[in-house]
């Protein structure tokens, strides 16, 4: 069980073996027909699938910036730092216990279920032997590196979820073992080449693996660590809790978009043929033209419903379209790739108010972005991938949903009944900039209306006194 | 002298202070306060979740003058701070008993 | 007629309006300054140096109200306000000469 | 008791709250404010077009003293807050007619 | 007339023979000089051209943050959530419409004066068959993407200029037209192969195809929307009115100079040779020091006119200079590419006060920007590139001017006449966010100075006001 | 002594010799064991190599707006539109006069000290011949924009400590010399093949030839210039004045880790062999866990000393970690990267209030991250690197940081003298946006807190009356 003959195999192995063969000196040349030009060399092919996993891989490290100002454009000014500072440091942890831990567990050994217990070290002895061999198909680091990206963003997609009111050390507990347990275990299953890849589980670049992995476990810890103080009032009405900054949350949905290029287009796994360039372009395209089905849909949902269009909505729709059609960017006509887009686009906006009805407390709305859409985009990959069946389909979904959902919520109540998760109410209505970093996002910006709660009917104590609250503590 | 403090709507700030240059007034200072009044804010919806607020932006105005001209100086905010609609806010004069212009040390009216 | 003007602690303003609406205070005036006092701000540390603030966010709290509700009005803030801690803020009552509400031109009392 | 209600210049605040320490005062209250007044601003261009502020940043401190100080904290804010140039501000001495402390109860000169 | 023969013929078809020949078998290879090295193989060409589409389409796509966060910066606070959500909704659009109708009104058909119209598909079957052909140089797919990304760019330049007073779905409109309509038609003209290319006329990236359409249809729309509410004062003044975040604007400026090396340096079209690599290069590094020469250009010109540095128009100098060079980043010496972008920034630095003195209302100076500077550049070819001619460059910026003025003035009309373009005076004076999106771009930041209108001498209605407004209609 | 015997010897020729070998026709072929599979043809090599630094170099380029996202982030409100301005205006004069003077000065010649006066040009000849030789191993311009985007990063660093009290154009001034003189004499030692690349002195992306050159050049300026007004009390305290924007901050920091990729990975300086994209690998996955690293020592190293956690510190305790990595991101094993970027972080966390008491006012912290971490990641280079030794390494930073020093100290001292470079304290406390620009960063935000210094206990006027001192000249 490797990665190499699994998540690779999809498409890849089509190209490299095509490669080798049209790249055999003179005597295979001859055999075939005269017009047949010249492929790519094994070597070459090496080349470009490795720089392919970096320059892509690349392209995902930086939606960590992504989800960095998404997330703290939709909090308030109190939380802001806090935010940025999980979103750094969970990136951060995510490569190591990845290298520690994660890969290996994912990726290496023979179980359908789960990898092995090891540290990652390359291995590209092969390719840089006095007589090479490049059958591996790209450097080791390369994947390595490609791979860690993905777990990353999997932690990412928790900390929006339960923002403004997590300390920070225990929300950086519970991403570190998400990444380096839960994440590559479940991984396993499919890009290990596990018990689901084996039944045919179709999952191109993670709308379940990664999105849904990542939703799930925000689901759990917004259910398990409760919402914002003040958020749902008593007599049932909702107290909206606006975010400090568009324009942030705006840049951070655009760079997620540039990043979904090299999370989709990355998950080609080879660019060393033709054909997998020719998949690789489709990957592209259809990444781009799903988001734009998820904006549009977002924004005709919210003018015909409330008759404004939310900007936030919107861009929730950009990502729900992007992780929907995650699950296949490469099967798709182009018009297809815009309604699977559209309709994830369009349940991330009905989602949205459900799960504030439902109280539970999602401060970015990544439970409807990567769960809702993410289910979504899985159960549409066999409208236009004949090897995918729905019930393989939703069979995978509920394995990870059970499998996450369990796993996650004993760590998270593992953590909230040991050293526990949330600030006192004092600290979290101070904002926990304030509270846990001692310092402001914004020190300059007016004392200000930021701490009037004028924005609600009620006598909701959200947004008050943060500021004050620390005289307090003098 | 009095102060003559004015809770107006922000818009109205440009209006107000041309009809009281006119009466030939030479400054005023102005505050950003937010008011709670019989005036409710309209009903938003934020991410599909309904609100609405209570706290409203208005401006602040306060104007030192002579006893003298009071009447005019309120006569005139309240007629350019006017639309007639509810949240048009308040007037209230109030006593200075001492006024210092910094600058120059001049005390009283012709400090202002 | 009276100004009741109160500093108070931010997170407090939910309860004082609550507390005044209780007494049937149709309207108020909110704005956000800084206070020095007695109360000192807590010490932080930031790039590894410590500082303290000597400003510290209070709001400023403007209610104009007849003579008769005075006395029960700066009850309703002192009670509302309290936390018994020290930084907890003053109230301050002033005269008010005159009151007009700008939409009717009614004024004093009904002005209110 | 009196209110001493002052606008200056934004950057002599340090200066004033210490020569208000200096007279034993414990306690004063700030607000932004903006001040429009005989001092215009500086013209500026912005993108190739010029144009001139009109208001212009205060602030307004405010400072309740008992009334034997009034005359010398009147005097320390007009000597500290003064450059000598257009738009140093004002000073107005208003009644108080009642002060509480909000910590402890405590009523018109005990509160300060 | 097909993409291949035109925007591809200009240098790539070169490489391509050369890697064609020189991959040939054995024979060929003895054929030449023994020291002539291998070349690229035809399949590895094909490979390196798509990937360049890809990768540098990327880019382009980025461009999209680019223009929000330069607009975001240069309104003010009441219209930022709205311009964001004007940018990432035309992308979204222009995607969509080039792809039901645009690419191939574009690159189809045999016309010279206009494409097919046809629903684009991708068809990669030469490469993909059993015995292929690489001939068609690159995947289909990853040209389409490429061309995409363009037409979103000429869509963002006209949003920046028509804001703070433009309502949203009518100018959706117009760039949903502009995108599958007026661009593409104008487009076929010279990359698709049509009359003007037949005539000689030269724009490498499309300082007149693209930058220019998008600033004709912004003047067309300047003009007949009119200018913003208390912009120009009765007395002949101009009350200025800054934008809301300089460092947003900042940010902008560098996403769209980043975004430049995939606008000019993907137009290449081709990266699978020695010789167009030698060209890529020299597009990567003329396009950086024209853009170098604009910032030093404009920040001059303002500290001798003005005795000031404006930061805003050294962001407009930088965009100056990138506009004036990519009519022909390729042929000039480094040199020339710096007097050529020097030229643009002091042009922009000029025309930006001159169109506020005719009273057109450019709210981020995107006609001086996009067109005063493509116009420049356009004419600035032959100064290096011996294959075009004045006279052929001068009949192609008329026939652009005249055309897109045309066709962009009749649809705004339509829509003025029609649905109606502008919000009432209350609405924008209370700000688009609010009026439109029921919501604000940062609600926490004071009330505050952004509703004073102090900052101008006069009465301008301009700034005042926002959320009082908004009692009015409660 | 060429670019292409030092720079690119290290690594680069190796593969390309294997390219060139493994392409030659049948005969080459048939001499090795049968199993040797074809390698990349020579001319692909070229593409790959001149490909990598393009690329690599527009994320490096991307480097300038991190920078000044940090910067503007980190200073306060009155001063960002000044250094958004200066950063990208140093990065303009960068660009210009390395392509006027820098680049021979640091590639030509045969000097061991410095090389030659004269303008750059490319020289592609070879490639572009009838028959075409591919020894060169990559477009000249290609390698031109490479190297020229790492002087714009040394020169970015001193931006951000001499920040809020230097005037534009002196600072712009010093900026044109470092980089047209300072830099490129420093580098021709190493880079350009002189003494201290003959004596074995190891630094592959530039710990010490960027980052600690631009490292000194800062301390050298911080000196020079001074401290804020009122930074430091005369009590001995220290007035924290806490930047405008974490946010910012944080996007510059994420920024500039996306743009080290292109940093660390495009000094691998090839692309084109399967041992080159091994090696650039191994450069991508020990760039990023150094940075983890960082982020995680700093974290800890602030909860263990303050008992909270400091978001700047962590920021820059990223920074320090791809600081330290830089020097060699190569041999180490990913374990040692991580704890030689965690020792760096480590370190930057201990300087910056070191500096403070010392009294070195640096308002980014630049010092502390590019010198500190600089010498840190040199000195560490022989506990992997075989073929580097401490001796030699301490050799190179002494000669790097005396000669950086002097240069630059008397560049600061003759500005200082002549024009002059504070501006006066009324301007300094006004801010430079309104004294130098006439503009403000964020115009709306309140009049504001920004201008009470409230945030100091004693009476440092630092914050203090930034417009209201504009009154005065009025
Ligand atoms: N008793 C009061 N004391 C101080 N300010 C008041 C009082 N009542 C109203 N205001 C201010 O006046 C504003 C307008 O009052 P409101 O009751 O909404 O409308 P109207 O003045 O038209 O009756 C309020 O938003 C508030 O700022
Ligand atoms: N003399 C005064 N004049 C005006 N405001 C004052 C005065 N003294 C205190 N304040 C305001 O009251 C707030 C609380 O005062 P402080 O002395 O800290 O605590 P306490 O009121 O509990 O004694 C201060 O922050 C300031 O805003
Ligand atoms: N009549 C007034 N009422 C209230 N505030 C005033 C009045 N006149 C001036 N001010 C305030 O005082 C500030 C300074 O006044 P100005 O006329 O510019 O200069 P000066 O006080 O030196 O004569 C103004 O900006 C304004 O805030």
């Amino acid at each position: 069980m490797s990665f190499q003959m699994t998540r690779m195999a999809r498409t890849g192995v089509g190209g490299l073996l095509l490669a080798i063969a049209a790249a055999l000196p003179a005597a295979a040349q001859e055999a075939a027909p005269a017009v047949a030009p010249a492929a790519v060399t094994p070597e070459a092919v090496y080349v470009f699938n490795s720089f392919s996993f970096l320059i892509h891989g690349a392209l995902v490290m930086f939606m960590a910036a992504g989800f960095a100002m998404l997330e703290a454009g939709l909090v308030r000014s109190k939380n802001v730092a806090t935010i940025c500072l999980k979103n750094i440091a969970l990136y951060s942890i995510a490569g190591i216990v990845f290298y520690l831990v994660g890969y290996n567990l994912m990726y290496g050994g023979d179980s359908l279920y789960i990898g092995s217990f090891s540290i990652w070290s390359a291995d590209d002895t092969a390719a840089l032997a006095e007589v090479p061999s490049y059958d591996a198909g790209y450097a080791s680091g390369s994947d390595w590196f490609f791979q860690m990206v993905f777990v990353a963003t999997a932690a990412s997609i928790v900390s929006g979820t339960v923002a403004e009111r997590t300390r920070l050390w225990p929300f950086l507990l519970f991403s570190a073992l998400l990444s380096a347990f839960i994440y590559p275990i479940a991984g396993s299953w499919v890009w290990g080449g596990g018990w689901l890849s084996e039944m045919g589980f179709s999952d191109f670049a993670g709308s379940t693996l990664v999105h849904s992995v990542g939703g799930w476990a925000a689901l759990s810890g917004a259910i398990i660590i409760g919402a914002r103080h003040g958020k749902y009032r008593p007599d049932g009405g909702i107290n909206p809790m606006p975010g400090s900054s568009l324009p942030l949350a705006t840049l951070g949905t655009f760079i997620l978009w540039l990043g979904w290029f090299g999370f989709n287009g990355g998950s080609q796994l080879a660019l060393g043929s033709a054909a997998d360039v020719v998949g690789m372009a489709g990957v592209y395209l259809n990444t781009n033209l799903a988001a734009a089905g998820g904006v549009l849909a977002s924004m005709i949902t919210c003018q015909v419903l409330y008759r404004k269009v939310d900007l936030s909505m919107a861009l929730n729709g950009a990502i729900g379209g992007l992780v929907s059609i995650t699950a296949d960017p490469s099967s798709p006509a182009p018009g297809l790739a815009i309604i699977i887009g559209a309709i994830g686009g369009l349940l991330v906006t009905l989602a949205v108010p459900m799960f504030d009805r439902l109280k539970i407390d999602d401060v970015v709305g990544a439970i409807s972005v990567h769960l809702v859409a993410g289910i979504w985009g899985t159960i549409a990959v066999p409208l236009s991938n004949a090897d995918a069946s729905f019930s393989v389909q939703l069979i995978g979904i509920v394995a990870y949903g059970v499998f996450t959902v369990v796993a996650s919520s004993i760590v998270w109540l593992a953590i909230k009944y040991t050293i526990g998760i949330r600030p006192s109410v004092a600290d979290e209505t101070m904002g926990m900039d304030q509270a846990e970093l001692g310092m402001e996002a914004y020190p300059e910006f007016g004392v200000g209306a930021m701490r009037l709660s004028g924005m609600t009917g009620a006598g909701a104590p959200g947004g008050a006194g943060a500021l004050a609250m620390q005289q307090e503590k003098a | 002298m009095k102060l003559v403090v004015a809770i107006i709507k922000p818009f109205k700030l440009d209006e107000v202070r041309d009809a009281l240059t006119g009466l030939g007034i030479q400054g005023l200072t102005v505050g950003e306060v937010r008011g709670f009044g019989r005036q409710k804010g309209q009903t938003e919806v934020y991410r599909g979740a309904e609100y609405a607020m209570s706290f409203l932006p208005k401006l602040k105005l306060e104007v030192a003058v002579s006893d003298d001209l009071v009447g005019r100086v309120v006569e005139a905010i309240q007629v350019s701070a006017h639309t007639g609609r509810i949240g048009d806010g308040k007037i209230f004069v109030l006593d200075i008993a001492h006024a210092v212009r910094i600058r120059t040390g001049e005390i009283d009216a012709a400090a202002l």
